[in-house]
This record gives structure tokens, C-alpha cells and sequence, in this order.
């Protein structure tokens, strides 16, 4: 069975983990713990924040986390086929097309509903 | 090592104070008051303590219903010109209501003007309104001559309006740098403060310092303007334009910056005289009033200028508004130089002026608008009351009726088209 | 048409307050003087007698001891000392020896001016007279990634306990420039009612920057004796904790 | 009309005579507000640019709006409103100056307010501006403005108890020169603790000061505090 696959992707594993935890903790290592009371109060201009922030926001901020998630899936796909855009020419181009088409089709439709007005 | 030895009572500046605080109350005949105990607050309450509303206004901005939430601008951030606090009631992004908290700069300077000789009161009227030292000098220079009866020679008069001047150039340059870096262009400010620098460079090479300038005395100036200041000038004179073009270049016919303040924060002329705005923000709304033509003072009434409006009123308007007084200024410069008299700058004044009994108010038209001062003198060598207008103070009541029903960003916009600066507002 | 010249006032009708403020002078100013016993002590409707110097809502600066009283609340410590980071504690402060050289060129400002002083410091990172070359430019806008305060200004009793709480809340190492003689020590408004009479009342300076306002070479020149001290200090880790002559404890009005 | 000059000013011996630079001849202001408010006349008097009225403070809403809504005199922008002390036992005074096109003369209004209950009637009503001059006379003076929304302090923290600007609120130097004045622990070398710098360290911060030298000395005796002979006096210039 043909090993080097399975290597590069245990070995792309590791070296992603490794960078991420290995940075925590050699930054935990070298820095100095001073730990006050006023560190760990939340900063807003050096002023106590009044009231709670548990209300409810308005639907504009849910509608553009929606917007952005489409959107951001999206570019998942649109990332492997630029990276296979030489073996699959003319297919390529018009499967990615369509897809494209149809993520626009949604995105006009939030754009006439009036969501992009921030309200 | 060189430890300080335990045994000697090393005294204790706050100790020292209490006793000094103790001998002042004894010479009073008080008993001093009682000290708030030590009880122990962690977190140092500097928020809004939290006892019942005592007036309307306050109960109506920190009751909140629903969706809505109070976020502190507050002193420290990146675009409140100074220590401003504003406590801003949101829904969501748009700003429902606004209260600007002040005093964060208050450092009394009224009162001490009151224990200081008419000459330190100059002095001590500079940090106010920081962009416009010579303004602030210029007011209570007025108020003192009228109220010892004296009038600076007509060469001194000269050399006032020159650097008074000098000094609205700069700043309305800042301004527009300002308006734009509140909204996020980093560019202009570096074109408006290369236009300060410049500037301030040659108001230092006549007066001596870059800010705050100390520079006007009670009957005249304090030092004769010299022809190396002369030759400066008009080398300023020839290069002033191009880093003001710059950054009308840069800025006015940005899309980006006339979508964010055309139709930004309209405010009407009636509203804006009933809530007491003064200067290039009332001209931007339509009112033709100007202090140097209203009540000329100095040499305004032998210089040929008018009054520029615009009437939309809007953030826009007033960026507008500042580029043309920018220009008026540059022309009012060339008419100085021109007809600049001989003679001496300093009228024959005692080191210290002991006016008669009496009351004057003295007015100057300054970038922000109507700086007066109403001085009240008793016969002894101190301003027995000394009071100050400030117009970015005045004119920050407008922010409470400009600003609901915009997004937060665009209050920041509003706020730095009514260019407050916060040593003058508050004193 | 009898108009009285308004310019004589006849005598009969001058009311005190017109003819002549400066003979109601009170004689208050003489220290040791008894009369005002009446004024202040009479109790003028709501309000508590008139007392002079009254203090305003103290502007407690947590001390070390209440601060540790407090952590120890929530079973943590300051220094976690022995044991397993007792051990570990060399490793940072061998690591400072080098990262200080790091850190002293690029000592990144909290974007908070006070007053005039502030436009001399925007005057100095602008692109006349440039400390960006010194590795200071970004004015960080929060303090949780800000290196330097300069403070830049007069400080008064009301912004001393908002200026505090930035102080506290920046991470270590971090170093306070106090920019101009208002700031250092109360300068043109020494004895102002309003005015904390020096920052180093309130907080720990390590660079001290004369003038009114310092020119920006000035401050550049104050900046670049703080990298020196952040060289000569490197790995000095005691000398972050507490240090330089400061007033830690403090409680009412700051005058 | 006889020439409005402010009565026996010296201004005539020093420096320049030349033509006062506001027009003064205000006669028109001054005949107007004779005729609209005869009993007010004893009480005006004129500057070489300001007209000067006295008043009660009770009628001041009343007779600044008769002011800015007498198309004669339309007095229509609201300059400055202050507030006087004139001593402990005295009374206060809120000063209004208004501005009219029509006149070339500032109008000064001076409205009385007794010390004993320092109560105005607030001018919010006709100008909306009057909020920030209202609250900073309350938070300076502590005179209270009836009818205003919003009369909380502007300058001073919210529990401020006493009022600034008041003549009986004396600066800390005005009852005695202190010797604390200028004690600063920046200023007095003596007070610095530099026991917890380890040796090359406290060298480098305080180079100006050498150890061991003689201002490592013990610092003033307490009792030389009492009697008043701390460095502080001697450094400071008398």
C-alpha cells in the first residue's frame, strides 16, 4: 500500500499542532504572571461598563453572520479547484461557474431584500 | 547597601498635606471634615455609581428598554479630540441617545485666574483652548484694555491680527485632518499637521514657542515682528497652498468621504443659534455671524473680508466651511503684511496693572466660534471674576440633537466636524 | 426727553454690588480669621454646611495589600511562587535578558492624550519629526497590547482613577512616560483644587519629560533615555513589580 | 445725545486716541430699553460697546424674552451667561450678554440672586443653549435653576459636595504659604527608596545623586515640619 499519502497528512497534522500548541505554551513559558485584580476587568476607556451585555441584538448582525458563512464555505471550494484549475480545464471552469452562479443568485436576492441596509 | 535607616520619620508628602489641610481649618475655625473610610473597593468605582437617577434628562438616558445598550466613548479613545466621555444608549449599531459626560480636563483654571495678576491670567488662559492659544490671548487682552482704559498701539494691532491669523490657518488645517483620520483616512493628518509644523515654526520664530505662546500683553504684544520673520512669512506665504491643496485634493471629491458626511448631522440655522453654536459651524448652517464683523475688534474694521455661509448645514458644509476661512485667512494675512504701520508694540503699561473698578467683556471670533470673556475687576492686582465662554463647550449641546438615528461611526464624524478640543471645553 | 445720562449713576439708587465690588473683599483671605465661622457653619437648607476643601467620591488606587486580599479571594496569587513555577521562574527572567533588547525597540504608546501635550506627541509621531524610526509608531488604541503610556497632559481628580485603570490593565513589562510639567507635577497649575499635583501620585514614572509642551524632539529624546533604561534593566524583573517613588495607597480627593 | 464714553477713563492720557473701533453711539438701544422697561433706566449704564442692565433675578425669563421677541430690539443670540460671587456675605449675580444685529452694543443683563437661597428661574425655555451654562453655574456656584431638565454637575465628579468657585472656597495656598507646597516626591531626593534596586540598577536611575552621599542623610526632623523649616521653604524662593 502506497505509505506516502498517509505520511504527508499525519506529518501536515503534526506540524499544524505543534506550531499552534507549541507557540502557547513557549509564549506561557516566557512570560512574567502578574496577576492584579484590575487586569482582568473588562476595558472600556477606563471606565466601569454600565449594565450588562446579555440583550438582544438586532436581526441585521444574524443576517450577516448568515451572508458571511455562504460565503466563506464558498471560498473552501473555490481554493481546490484554483489549486486543480490546469487538470480540469474547461469542466472546471464551468462546474466552479455554476456553483458561483447560484451563491450570486442568493446573495442578489438578500441584496434587493433590503438586508445590506444596515437597519 | 544604602538602605534608608527605619528610625527617621521620612514625612510623607500626603501627610504634609493633611497637616497643611489641618492648619487651614484651624485658621478657619472648623473642625475638618470627616475622611471617607477606608473600605475596601478593588475595583475603583469610576463608573456611574449606582444611585437613583436625580434629574429627567439623566433618568430618561439610563433607563434602557429593549435591545438597548449604554457603551462608554470614554476618555480614553481614539477620536474624542481629548478626554471627552460619551455615554452612548445603542440599539444594535444605531445610536438611540447620548450624554457627554465632562470635567475629565477641569483644572480650574477660573479660580486660579483669580489669585494670578492681570499679565499671569494671559498666561493661564493658553491651555484652554490649545489649538488656538493666540484666541485665547487675544480675548482677555481686549477685556483688560478696556477695563484699564488703554489701546494697544496701532503696529501692535497689526501684528495681533497677523498671528491671531496664523493661528486660525493651522487650525482649521488640523481639522480637516482630524475629520478624516475620525473616519478612518490616515493621509490628511499627516498633510495637516506638516501645514501646523510649518506654521507653528513661524509662530515660534516670533513669539517663541510652538503652543502655547504667551505672546500678548495687556496694551500690545510682547515682541516687534523682524524682516528675517517678514521673509519666512512670505516663503510660508508662497508654500501654505500646497499642503492645504493636498488635502483638499485628497479629501473632497472622495466618494467615500462625501457618501459618510453629505446629508451627515444636518443642522438647521434656527436650531443651531437657539442651542448657542457659534462660529464656522453656524456660518455652515446659513447665519452670517461673525464677531470680527458683528462687533469689529483690533484692526478688523480696516480689512477687507465677508462672511462666508454655506447653508446645508451638514457635516459636509462645515468641512467646506473651514477650507474657505482657511483662504479668507490666507487673504487677510496678505492685507497685514501690506499695510503693517511703524511704531512702537507695546503701549506704556506698569509690570502690574491695577484697574479701576469696573466689568468689561471682551469678544474674538476663534476657529470654534465665540470666545469672549467678562472680567470683573475690583482695584486690586487680581481679577476679582474672570469668566470664560468657550464655544467648543456651547457648541457640544448640539451632539445630543445631531446624533441620534446614526450608526456609531458617524457620530465620531459629526463629533470632529464640530471640532471641540476638550482643555477649552472644559476650562 | 429726561433720559438720566446713563453714564452717571446718581448715588441714591447704586446698589451694593455696583458701587464698588472691591471694598466687599472679604477679609477671608487673612489666615486666622474667625468671622467666617457663621457662613460655613450655617446649615443652608439641604445642603451640609459649606466646608472648603470637600473631598469628592474617593479615588481609591488598589494597594498591593487590598489587591492580594482580593486574589487570594479567588485562590490566585500574584507571583505563583515555589513549587512547579518556582522552578520554571528562572526561564523567564533569563529570557528577559535578550527579549528586553526586543522589546526596547519596539516600545508600542497607548493612544491617550489629555491635553496640549497631546498635540506636541501626535506633532512628534507625524511625519515631521518621526518616532516611527524608533520602532514606536502604532499608537495602540487599547492598552492590552500597549507597551508605553505617555501620558500627555494634566491630569485631574477625574481622569486619575479612569488613567489608573488603563495603567493597571496593561500587560507587564510596561513602562510611563510622564510628558510635560502639568503631568510631572502639577506645573502651571500647581494648588489647582482639580489638578493631581504629579502623576507620579498615582502611578509608578520612569521617564519624567520637561517642558510646556516639550518640543517633539523633546519627547523623542525622552523615549530614547527609555530604551536605555529598558537595556540597563534587562532581566531585571523585581524592578517591574514595585518601583520608582510612587504612592500606591492612596484614598480621597487627589489634590 | 451726549458721546457714551465710560465716564473719567484714563484712557485719554495713555496710549493713542483714535475712534473707539464699535461704533458707541448705542443711543437707539438705549432709548429703546428706556422706553420698553422705564423702571429699569436708574439701573443702566454703557460702555464704549456694552449697554448694561441690572435686574431682579425673579423677572429675568420675562425680560429676556421681551429682549429677543421685540422685533426693535431682537436680541436673538444668547453670547454668555455667568455667574458672579461678590463675597461671603454678599449676594450672587448671573450675567447674561446678548447679541442683536440691529444694535452695535453688546447688551449686558444682570440678574441678582440672593445668597441665602441662590434660586433663578432657568432660561432653557427660551434658548435651548442655556443647558450648558445653566449646569456650569450650578456645578460652580451652586445657584439652582429652576425649570432646567437637567441641572446635574458638568465639571465636578457627580458627588461633589462643594462649589468651586464660591469665595469661600479657598485654594490650598490661600490660607497659608505651606511648607508642603512643592513636597513631591519627584522634588525631595530624600524620600526616594532605592533600598530594593540591587547596586548597578540604583546607580543608573539616580545618577544625579550619588550614594552615600550626604542627601541620603535622614530627612527633616518632624518637629522641624511644626516649626515650619522643612528644605521645601528654604529651596523656594521668598
Amino acid at each position: 500500500m502506497d505509505q506516502t499519502g498517509l505520511i504527508y497528512v499525519l506529518g501536515f497534522g503534526f506540524a499544524a499542532t505543534t506550531f499552534v500548541f507549541g507557540t502557547i505554551l513557549f509564549s506561557w513559558l516566557i512570560t512574567h504572571r502578574r496577576r492584579r485584580p484590575q487586569k482582568g476587568l473588562p476595558y472600556e476607556s477606563g471606565i466601569d461598563t454600565i449594565g450588562d451585555t446579555w440583550s438582544r441584538f438586532g436581526l441585521a448582525f444574524y443576517l450577516y453572520a448568515l451572508l458571511f458563512v455562504a460565503f466563506d464555505v464558498e471560498i473552501i471550494f473555490v481554493y481546490l479547484w484554483a489549486i486543480t484549475v490546469r487538470t480540469v480545464e474547461v469542466p472546471g471552469i464551468v462546474a466552479i461557474g455554476l456553483f458561483l452562479a447560484i451563491l450570486m443568485f442568493g446573495e442578489l436576492y438578500a441584496w434587493r431584500k433590503g438586508d445590506l441596509r444596515w437597519q | 547597601m544604602t538602605a534608608v535607616d527605619p528610625e527617621t520619620r521620612v514625612p510623607d508628602p500626603i501627610e504634609l498635606d493633611r497637616a497643611e489641610e489641618a492648619r487651614l481649618h484651624a485658621a478657619l475655625g472648623v473642625d475638618l471634615p470627616p475622611r471617607p473610610g477606608d473600605e475596601y473597593a478593588g475595583f475603583d468605582t469610576v463608573g456611574i455609581p449606582d444611585r437613583p437617577p436625580q434629574t429627567e434628562r439623566e433618568a430618561e438616558i439610563y433607563t434602557l428598554d429593549e435591545g438597548e445598550m449604554l457603551v462608554n466613548m470614554g476618555p480614553q479613545h481614539p477620536s474624542t479630540h481629548g478626554v471627552m466621555r460619551l455615554v452612548v444608549k445603542v440599539r444594535g449599531e444605531v445610536v438611540v441617545d447620548l450624554d457627554p459626560v465632562l470635567g475629565y480636563l477641569h483644572r480650574g483654571i477660573e479660580k486660579l485666574c483669580e489669585n494670578a495678576t492681570y499679565t499671569t491670567v494671559l498666561t493661564y488662559v493658553d491651555p484652554m483652548d490649545y489649538l488656538s492659544s493666540m484666541h485665547n490671548e487675544h480675548a482677555p487682552a481686549i477685556a483688560f484694555e478696556k477695563l484699564y482704559g488703554i489701546r494697544a498701539p496701532k503696529r501692535a494691532e497689526y501684528i495681533r491680527a497677523l498671528v491671531v491669523e496664523l493661528n486660525r490657518v493651522f487650525s482649521h488645517g488640523l481639522m480637516m485632518g482630524f475629520l478624516a483620520l475620525d473616519m478612518g483616512g490616515l493621509t490628511p493628518i499627516l498633510y495637516g499637521f506638516i501645514n501646523r509644523d510649518e506654521t507653528v515654526e513661524l509662530l515660534s520664530a516670533i513669539s517663541g514657542q510652538r503652543m502655547l505662546f504667551n505672546f500678548f500683553r495687556v496694551g500690545g504684544v510682547n515682541w516687534d515682528v523682524s524682516d528675517e520673520f517678514i521673509s519666512r512669512l512670505s516663503s510660508w506665504r508662497s508654500n501654505v497652498g500646497r499642503s492645504i491643496g493636498d488635502n483638499e485634493a485628497l479629501i473632497t471629491e472622495n466618494e467615500i468621504f462625501t457618501a459618510r458626511t453629505k446629508g451627515m448631522g444636518v443642522l438647521s440655522g434656527e436650531r443651531a443659534i437657539a442651542l448657542g453654536v457659534s462660529g464656522p459651524n453656524l456660518r455652515a448652517s446659513g447665519v452670517p455671524f461673525d464677531v470680527r464683523k458683528a462687533h469689529p475688534y483690533s484692526i478688523y474694521h480696516e480689512l477687507e473680508f465677508e462672511v462666508i455661509t454655506h447653508s446645508a448645514g451638514d457635516v459636509y458644509a462645515r468641512y467646506l466651511q473651514r477650507i474657505a476661512e482657511i483662504k479668507q485667512s490666507l487673504h487677510l494675512i496678505d492685507q497685514i503684511v501690506d499695510q503693517m504701520p511703524h511704531g512702537p508694540v507695546q503701549a506704556q503699561v506698569p509690570g502690574i496693572i491695577r484697574p479701576k473698578p469696573g466689568r468689561a467683556f471682551g469678544a474674538v471670533e476663534s476657529p470654534r466660534g465665540l470666545y469672549s470673556v467678562y472680567a470683573i475687576s475690583d482695584g486690586g492686582p487680581n481679577p476679582y471674576r474672570f469668566r470664560m465662554r468657550d464655544p467648543s463647550f456651547i457648541s457640544l449641546q448640539v451632539m445630543p440633537v445631531l446624533m441620534p438615528g446614526h450608526l456609531i461611526a458617524d457620530t465620531m464624524a459629526i463629533m470632529a466636524s464640530l471640532d471641540p478640543i476638550m482643555g477649552g471645553v472644559d476650562k | 426727553m429726561a433720559v438720566t445720562t446713563p453714564g452717571k449713576q446718581d448715588p441714591g439708587k447704586q446698589d451694593p454690588g455696583k458701587q464698588d465690588p472691591g471694598k466687599q473683599r472679604p477679609a477671608l483671605k487673612e489666615p486666622g480669621h474667625k468671622d467666617p465661622g457663621a457662613i460655613l457653619t450655617r446649615d443652608s437648607g439641604s445642603e451640609r454646611a459649606l466646608v472648603p476643601t470637600e473631598t469628592s467620591a474617593p479615588i481609591i488606587i488598589p494597594d498591593q495589600a487590598t489587591g492580594d486580599a482580593l486574589l487570594r479571594e479567588f485562590g490566585m496569587e500574584e507571583h505563583p511562587k515555589g513549587g512547579f513555577h518556582g522552578l520554571l521562574e528562572v526561564i523567564p527572567t533569563r529570557a528577559d535578558w535578550l527579549l528586553d533588547l526586543i522589546r526596547a525597540n519596539s516600545l508600542w504608546p497607548l493612544l491617550s492624550g489629555l491635553s496640549c501635550c497631546a498635540i506636541e506627541m501626535m506633532s512628534s509621531a507625524t511625519s515631521m519629526n518621526d518616532i516611527d524610526r524608533f520602532g514606536m509608531f502604532p499608537f495602540r488604541a487599547s492598552p492590552r497590547q500597549a507597551d508605553v503610556l505617555i501620558v500627555a497632559g494634566t491630569l485631574t481628580t477625574k481622569m486619575a482613577g479612569p488613567l489608573v485603570r488603563l495603567w493597571e490593565q496593561m500587560p507587564e513589562p510596561k513602562w510611563c512616560v510622564a510628558m510635560g510639567t502639568c503631568t510631572t507635577s502639577g506645573g502651571r497649575f500647581k494648588r489647582s483644587y482639580s489638578v493631581v499635583q504629579g502623576v507620579d501620585r498615582v502611578m509608578p514614572v520612569d521617564v519624567y519629560v520637561p517642558g510646556c509642551p516639550p518640543r517633539p524632539e523633546g519627547l523623542i529624546y525622552g523615549l530614547l533615555k527609555l530604551q536605555e533604561l529598558v537595556k540597563q534593566r534587562r532581566g531585571q524583573w523585581t524592578t517591574y513589580v514595585d518601583r520608582g517613588p510612587q504612592r500606591l495607597a492612596w484614598e480621597g480627593d487627589v489634590r | 445725545m451726549d458721546d457714551l464714553r465710560r465716564p473719567g477713563s484714563p484712557a485719554s492720557r495713555l496710549g493713542r486716541r483714535r475712534a473707539l473701533t464699535a461704533p458707541a453711539v448705542a443711543g437707539a438701544l438705549v432709548r429703546a430699553l428706556t422706553d420698553r422697561f422705564p423702571e429699569l433706566a436708574g439701573t443702566l449704564w454703557t460702555d464704549e460697546d456694552t449697554v448694561e442692565v441690572q435686574i431682579d433675578g425673579a423677572r429675568s425669563v420675562e425680560v429676556l424674552s421681551r429682549l429677543r421677541d421685540d422685533p426693535e430690539l431682537h436680541f436673538w443670540y444668547l453670547a454668555d451667561a455667568a455667574a458672579a460671587d461678590y463675597g461671603v456675605g454678599e449676594h450672587f449675580e448671573v450675567v447674561y450678554h446678548l447679541y442683536s444685529d440691529l444694535h452695535p452694543a453688546w447688551l449686558r443683563v444682570r440678574a441678582r440672586v440672593d445668597r441665602s437661597s441662590p434660586h433663578l428661574p432657568s432660561i432653557t425655555g427660551l434658548w435651548e443653549g442655556a443647558m450648558f451654562h445653566e449646569r456650569e453655574m450650578f456645578d460652580m456656584m451652586g445657584i439652582i435653576f429652576d425649570g432646567n431638565r437637567d441641572l446635574r454637575r458638568i465639571y465636578m465628579s457627580p458627588d461633589y459636595r462643594s462649589f468651586p468657585q464660591r469665595r469661600d472656597f479657598l485654594l490650598p495656598d490661600d490660607a497659608a504659604d505651606s511648607s508642603a507646597a512643592g513636597v513631591n516626591p519627584l522634588e525631595r531626593p530624600e524620600t526616594w527608596d532605592l533600598s530594593r534596586f540591587s547596586e548597578e540598577v540604583a546607580h543608573s536611575i539616580d545618577p544625579i545623586l550619588p550614594l552615600g552621599t550626604s542627601a541620603m542623610a535622614p530627612g527633616p526632623e518632624a518637629a522641624e515640619i511644626e516649626a515650619d523649616e522643612t528644605d521645601a521653604d528654604k529651596s523656594r524662593p521668598r
